[in-house]
């Protein structure tokens, strides 16, 4: 089916699954319980979590593929956000046409930045794709300001024209939507003490994620995949086997900015406002480590490496000592003040420390990421069924997990 | 006139003239050894012919095309496929993909986007890759990954890469280097087959004489960067200038 | 002329801390072949070592003063730094004054000692693993370090004072004929430019000079060779994981009084580091040097007006922009040797 | 706490759906409520949305301790601060009508994007009715935004900038804090006392939003004294080494240096400035003048010796001794151990003023929180008689000058207040060019 052996149709279909019931699954804690606070099932987080694995899957087509580490992927989603910001500002807000457009200029940006710095390998591919980024970064703060509204971030606002749209009436901002369905609207459903909430941004988001995802197992198995694969491999074989390994890494370079792109444009639909921040260096340094920390080369382990770290960064930078206090008051007071004190150290404020802890545990005791986690716990629960085959069966017989149990 | 035709080719490197007036014809369909002792300029020869180094001055011809200035993707497109030293395959990939590259290369050119479609859909290319690795031996090995084999089976595979490619020259670099008897001797084997079973031409830079005498129709010795003598085995056998190229060597080391 | 001058200066002073920065991550890259992004921490570490030690000297206990309050309204509380009550007021003074230029001392054996740990206890598993592992879990250490940090002295910065006989500045336009007071520059940044100038020498000539150095160079051009020769280079490469620590945290402890430390301080020069590195060339020791003075002449001149006002912007990304230019026109960087991590 | 229901969304009408293109009001609303959030149980919730990590972390804490001495106060706990000073006396100590005040807490890192995601997660998972806090003006912008859309009141914290209340202003949001313009006004004054109408003055500043409209008023209001400004230079944000930016000063004849810096950035352009011996400067027969128009106790003691006779302004110091500011700093003082920061001071006050205007409203709805900040005027909170202005949501109450200490005798006592600037002399027309160019818009209530 769509294309796929019967394997990895199936592995689309989980994945399809899995995400359509997110606003379930991440909301595996009654309302109210002590463990409400590790739910994630709210719209933000999921579109965040679909969002950032559309990246991180469009990153890993480049860097999993074909080796070449790019330190500046960030620039192209900022890129993808702003021009769907505009969109958003001068033509309507309907968010398919804003989508569109930041793909194909975050796809001739990256067309142009790729070109050249793809005439370098190695470390200094990664530094020239890091210089890029961060003049796109430093000029959109500063210079460039009349375009993308600096610090603040570039928004929408009353008086924009919004062509398609006719005049906005009323005095309150118009909303994202696709053909009339605004995008922040949800739907909640109460049941079994859980509250959950279908959003139609979510969905959106999640649509389109499957999409993509669907889009990259294809190249991921097909002959152009092989060929990136082989640049990886082996450039002086490619060269002498008649292949120019030049248009392919272009071609793979472009696809991702693409992603990208298409990742920038979907937060801006989510959340019309585009901000320089999202162009810094650490954000496209948070892309390569959630490929690396899920799995790089593999279809799956961007995704859970982009969930698991957005879910860090929402979900545990907000338990405070006072959420803390709620969870520890049985205990005796001297203890649950130690208690408390240990994990206020990894929460609330202390949320990097978790997050360094993770990347630190991952790599050294997972090389091949989580998914190596799930590999191995995988065999560990089957019983020793041997497959040594990295690349032509990367992930469907394990389940793959957006990034919710992570708690 | 041979199929590739080398003229007045002359290549510095600083003050170091390590090719100079190098003429060489190689004739279709038979199989030209080059050798010489060490420094001899060799290797560089053999960089010039498949595009890595530019030659200062003279020219390269291949059934009536230059190759000079072309990259070395284009020659192979010409048809030129090269064997390495140390075997070079796609290591990270399996033997079966390492076939299935060279077989898209020869059917859609040095580049193309076919990013949608499915390998399983190849199925000409997918039988031809098989027909080739069964021909080499190698067949019920097509789902190892590259890395795993044993040099003698890495050389066998990058063979039979450049063989799948169809090529009308196959330029072969010390084939047999730093491989145990049993390795050479099937490599030779291996070549022997070819040679009689193909309409190919093969030219081959060997230190090991054993392989060259095995294998050559014609020799060409190479001495500081020029031809010394060009003839058939027999003849080279006896040569007293080749000895003293290579009893000089000796000496020298 | 005067501005020229004095953008030179301030150019080589900047280009001191770059050079000593990434003198140190080139030597790990270099030995090692590990891509350390918990370089800039290790500066960071650097720079708190001074911090540390002059809270250290001037911690103090409390007496109770009846005749003034504080805050609240209660008897206030005066300190007395323990080492002004044991020493007498002037030596004490006079010792937390030069806590920084004490803390080079304080810090070299730290920072060593911070260094070993570090590759003994983590980056020793990691010398054979993708550079990819390396990234992630070095930027994972320097955010447990910067963490660290933080729990302890904050996230704003922390005034660091060089000592008193430091502050004022040597009037260079009175020296060479111009008007007084027109070319003058602080003394403490002459002193860093001469502390580098001295810490880049040392470094070199103990590569240059020492049969370690000479070992560890041979270790750099080849690897397996020297570890066949029966030499124990591994305990080498801890060594200098141990200099290059130490380098850079010296560089950081003198450059305290220029910026006041904060716990974010490293992730601010990582990333230039590592430009400076790249574009003086992987595995280059005088490349790196020269790439790094290189860069902070070029964003101090960019930084003049009359430049700024013919490109708007230009301080911002000049160092951006002379990198791409390099890399582009110098596949290897100024100095870089082939072959080193271009796969 | 039963604030989920079918949203109205939730059964969307075709009517909506055929509507294409249509600009749509904003979702957060149930059905069964009239706006978003709507506490039902016997709690409310606010959302307290402050730095925890990066550059204004320390000032964070500092915020986020405030937040938790006014949540203690509104429940009835502790002495009661401000509460007791305040003249609005419609709050009882029984949390905000009736209802017991919890509070949730999110990471805003300074940057808008992760302000506004844990914004979000507040208002879409935690259910808060007011989110407040923050350190830098982006922020505030960027969020004020999100709550605009999302119908619950913003209280800014820490913002500075005049487009907060200027170009980018939002019928749900206020701002306790002062912003550049105001600067400027009080400055100048004082400046004109001190050092002569007939100066010239080189500004430095940072290369973004809140630099240029702090430079523009600073400028503007010391033109008015008759200075002459030389030269106005940008320089990047985080520069680290101001020392290339500071050089060029030297040459120039200026004799007054402006530093439109904040944070890290203020304290390494001053102590660059104070090494290269700015201040021993003397220029056509005056005094080198350094002037930091934006003050922070926290940032100042990040710049020790260096800030030691240096003028700026603040919107507040513990050091006042009115009453409102006395039981602030007393109440704080005690449960924490040292004095409270102005941005402490700020939020702390935010969070009485909007529990005040629910309970004078009576009703958590936002439109009539707003409502009844609009205009609002009262007094005990610190900066003596205060106006919530109705045409753009700013504050008016006296200004700070302040200069940093000579012999500050602890470790908190950095800056002593010059003069209290009335508010009259700060208050502007809300048609001020440098605030214009935006709307308030309609209050939403989801």
């Amino acid at each position: 089916m769509f294309g796929l052996n019967k394997k990895d149709t199936t592995f689309l279909l989980i994945v399809i699954a899995l995400t359509l019931f997110t606003p379930i699954l991440m909301q595996p804690f009654a309302e109210g319980s002590g463990l409400a606070q590790f739910n994630g099932g709210y719209p933000d987080l999921m579109q965040k979590v679909a969002i950032f694995g559309i990246f991180a899957v469009g990153f890993n087509i480049l860097f999993g593929l074909t080796g070449y580490l790019s330190f500046g992927h960030a620039a192209f989603l900022g890129i993808g956000s702003y021009a769907a910001v505009w969109m958003f500002k001068l033509l309507t807000m309907n968010v398919i046409p804003a989508i569109l457009l930041a793909m194909v200029v975050s796809g001739i940006f990256a067309a142009a930045i790729g070109y050249v710095s793809l005439r370098r390998s190695g470390i200094y591919f990664s530094i020239l794709t890091l210089a890029f980024a961060q003049m796109c970064y430093k000029m959109a703060y500063s210079v460039l300001t009349p375009l993308t509204n600096g610090e603040t971030g570039l928004q929408l606002s009353l008086d924009d024209p919004r062509v398609l749209d006719g005049a906005s009436e009323g005095h309150s901002l118009p909303v994202t939507n696709i053909f009339g369905l605004p995008m922040n609207a949800s739907y909640k459903l109460e049941a079994l003490g859980h509250v959950f909430t279908f959003n139609v941004g979510f969905y959106f988001s999640a649509v389109i994620a499957i999409i993509a995802f669907y889009v990259a197992i294809r190249l991921f198995r097909s002959p152009f995949g092989m060929m990136l694969r082989a640049v990886k491999s082996n450039q002086q074989r490619m060269t002498y086997t008649g292949l120019d390994p030049k248009p392919y890494t272009l071609a793979a370079f472009v696809i991702s900015g693409m992603y990208a792109g298409l990742a920038g444009g979907l937060l801006a639909a989510m959340d019309p406002l585009a901000g320089a921040d999202r162009m810094l260096w650490t954000a496209s340094g948070e892309v390569v480590i959630m490929t690396i920390l899920g799995g790089a080369g593999t279809l799956m382990g961007p995704v859970l490496g982009a969930g698991v770290i957005k879910y860090l960064e929402n979900i545990f930078s907000k338990i405070n000592e006072g959420v803390l206090h709620q969870w520890f008051s049985f205990l005796p007071d001297g203890l649950e003040d130690l208690v408390i004190w240990i994990f206020a150290r990894f929460t609330g404020e202390g949320w990097h420390l978790t997050l360094g802890v993770t990347f630190m545990l991952v790599v050294t005791f997972l090389p091949g990421g989580l998914i190596e986690g799930l590999k191995r716990l995988n065999k560990r629960i089957k019983g020793g069924s041997k497959k040594r085959d990295k690349y032509d069966d990367p992930d469907p017989e394990h389940r793959p997990e957006p990034g919710k149990h992570v708690a | 006139m041979g199929i590739l035709e080398v003229k007045g080719v002359g290549k510095r490197f600083g003050g170091l003239q390590a090719l100079g007036d190098v003429n060489l014809s190689i004739e279709e369909n038979t199989v030209h050894a080059i050798i010489g002792p060490n420094g001899a300029g060799k290797s560089t020869l053999l960089n010039c012919l498949v595009g890595k180094l530019i030659p200062d001055e003279g020219s390269v011809t291949f059934a009536g095309t230059s190759v000079l200035g072309r990259k070395p993707h284009e020659i192979n497109q010409l048809g030129i496929s090269r064997v390495f030293q140390t075997p070079e395959i796609f290591a990270d990939l399996t033997v079966m993909e390492n076939m299935m590259i060279p077989c898209f290369a020869k059917r859609d050119g040095a580049f193309r986007m076919h990013a949608i479609e499915n390998m399983e859909h190849e199925a000409e290319l997918i039988a031809k890759a098989e027909k080739m690795l069964s021909d080499v031996g190698m067949l019920e090995k097509k789902d190892m990954i590259g890395s795993a084999m044993s040099r003698g089976d890495k050389r066998r595979l990058e063979i039979a890469m450049c063989l799948v490619q169809e090529p009308k020259l196959l330029l072969l670099d010390e084939p047999t280097a730093g491989m145990a008897r049993a390795d050479t001797n099937n490599t030779i084997a291996l070549l022997k087959e070819i040679k009689e079973t193909r309409d190919i031409t093969i030219a081959i830079i060997e230190h090991d004489m054993h392989v060259v005498f095995s294998l050559a129709d014609r020799i060409t010795v190479l001495a500081q960067g020029t031809p010394l003598v060009e003839d058939t085995p027999d003849n080279i056998k006896g040569n007293p200038k080749v000895k003293e190229a290579y009893l000089g060597e000796t000496q020298q080391v | 002329m005067e501005t020229i001058l004095l953008q030179l200066l301030n150019g080589l002073d900047k280009g001191s801390a770059y050079a000593l920065i990434a003198l140190g991550l080139t030597l790990i890259f270099g030995t090692l072949g590990v891509v350390n992004f918990a370089h800039g921490a290790i500066f960071m570490i650097g720079a708190f070592c001074a911090v540390t030690l002059s809270r250290l000297l001037s911690l103090s206990f409390e007496t109770i003063d009846p005749t003034k309050v504080d805050f609240l309204g209660n008897p206030a509380k005066i300190k007395t730094p323990y080492v002004e009550a044991w020493f007498g007021h002037d030596f004490g003074g006079a010792l937390i004054d030069w806590a920084v230029p004490l803390a080079i001392l304080f810090s070299i054996p730290i920072m060593i000692a911070v260094g070993f740990a570090m590759e003994r206890g983590l980056i020793k598993h990691f010398y054979k693993r993708p550079h990819a592992d390396q990234i992630l879990v070095t930027f994972g250490l320097a955010i447990v370090l910067q963490e660290i940090i933080k729990y302890f002295y904050g996230a704003n910065p922390i005034s660091t004072p060089a000592p008193d006989a430091f502050k004022g500045s040597f009037d260079f336009g009175a020296m060479l004929g111009f008007d007084p007071n027109m070319i003058i520059y602080p003394y403490w940044r002459l002193i860093y430019f001469g502390f580098a100038a001295v810490v880049i020498g040392a470094v070199f000539s103990f590569l240059q000079f020492t049969t370690f150095g000479m070992v560890v160079r041979a270790g750099m051009a080849d690897r397996e060779t020297v570890g066949l020769l029966g030499i124990n280079i591994d305990r080498r490469f801890t060594i200098m994981f141990g200099l290059a620590a130490a380098v850079a945290g010296v560089a950081g402890v003198m450059y305290a009084p220029i910026l006041s430390p904060n716990y974010h301080m490293g992730m601010d020069f990582l990333v230039l580091s590592f430009v400076v590195v790249v574009v003086g060339g992987m595995g280059s020791l005088p490349g790196a040097v020269a790439a790094g003075f290189l860069l902070g002449i070029l964003e101090s001149f960019a930084s003049m007006n009359e430049i700024k006002a013919i490109i708007p912007g230009i301080d911002q990304i000049i160092i951006y922009v002379v990198a791409i230019i390099i890399l582009l026109t110098r596949p290897r960087g100024l100095m870089g040797r082939k072959g080193v991590m271009e796969d | 706490m039963s604030k989920f229901d079918l949203t109205r969304r939730g059964v969307l009408k075709t009517g909506a759906i055929t509507g294409a293109g249509l600009a749509l009001p904003t979702i957060f609303t149930s059905g069964a409520s009239a706006f978003t959030n709507e506490p039902m149980g016997g709690t409310v919730t606010l959302g307290f949305n402050v730095p925890q990590s990066g550059a204004y972390a320390d000032e964070g804490a500092d915020e986020l301790r405030a937040y938790q001495l006014a949540v203690e106060h509104l429940n009835g706990e502790g002495d009661g601060g401000m509460l007791n000073t305040f003249s609005s006396k419609v709050l009882e100590g029984n949390g905000i009508l009736g209802k017991k005040v919890q509070y949730v807490t999110g990471d805003t890192q300074t940057k808008s994007d992760a302000a506004r995601a844990s914004a979000k997660s507040m208002i879409e998972k935690d259910g808060a009715i007011m989110i407040t806090g923050g350190s830098s003006s982006g922020v505030a912008i960027a969020v004020q935004g999100l709550c605009q859309e999302a119908g619950v009141i913003f209280m800014a914290g820490l913002t500075h900038s005049n487009d907060t209340t200027g170009k980018d202003k939002k019928a749900n949001g206020f701002r306790h804090f002062f912003n550049a313009y105001m600067s400027g006004a009080a400055l100048a004054p004082v400046l004109k006392n001190l050092y002569g109408d007939d100066r010239k003055a080189y500004h430095l500043t940072a290369d973004y939003s809140w630099g240029w409209t702090q430079e523009e008023s600073i400028a503007a209001a010391t033109e008015a004294l008759g200075w002459e400004t030389v030269a106005k230079v940008r320089t990047p944000l985080g520069a680290g080494d101001f020392s290339s930016y500071i050089t060029p000063v030297l040459q120039t004849d200026a004799d007054v240096l402006v530093l439109n810096h904040y944070g890290g950035d203020m304290v390494n352009s001053l102590t660059n400035a104070v090494q290269f011996g700015l201040r021993d400067k003397m220029v056509n027969g005056k005094k080198f003048e350094i002037i930091v128009p934006l003050f922070s106790r926290l940032m100042a003691k990040g710049a020790g010796e260096n800030i030691k006779g240096i003028h700026g302004s603040t919107n507040w110091h513990w050091s006042l001794t009115d009453e409102g500011s006395q039981a602030f700093v007393k109440s704080f003082g005690t449960k924490y151990g040292f004095p409270p920061s102005q941005a402490a001071h700020t939020v702390y006050c935010q969070t009485l003023l909007y529990a005040d205007a629910v309970a004078r409203a009576g009703s958590f709805n936002p439109c009539a929180v707003a409502e009844a900040l609009e205009g609002f005027e009262f007094d005990g909170l610190g900066n003596g008689k205060t106006l919530y202005r109705a045409d753009d949501h700013q504050c008016f109450k006296d200004v700070l000058v302040v200069r940093g200490k000579e012999n500050p005798t602890s470790e908190y006592d950095l800056l002593e207040v010059v003069e209290v600037t009335p508010a009259a002399q700060v208050t502007y027309a809300p048609d001020h060019p440098m605030f214009a160019g935006g709307a308030l818009g309609q209050c939403n209530a989801g």
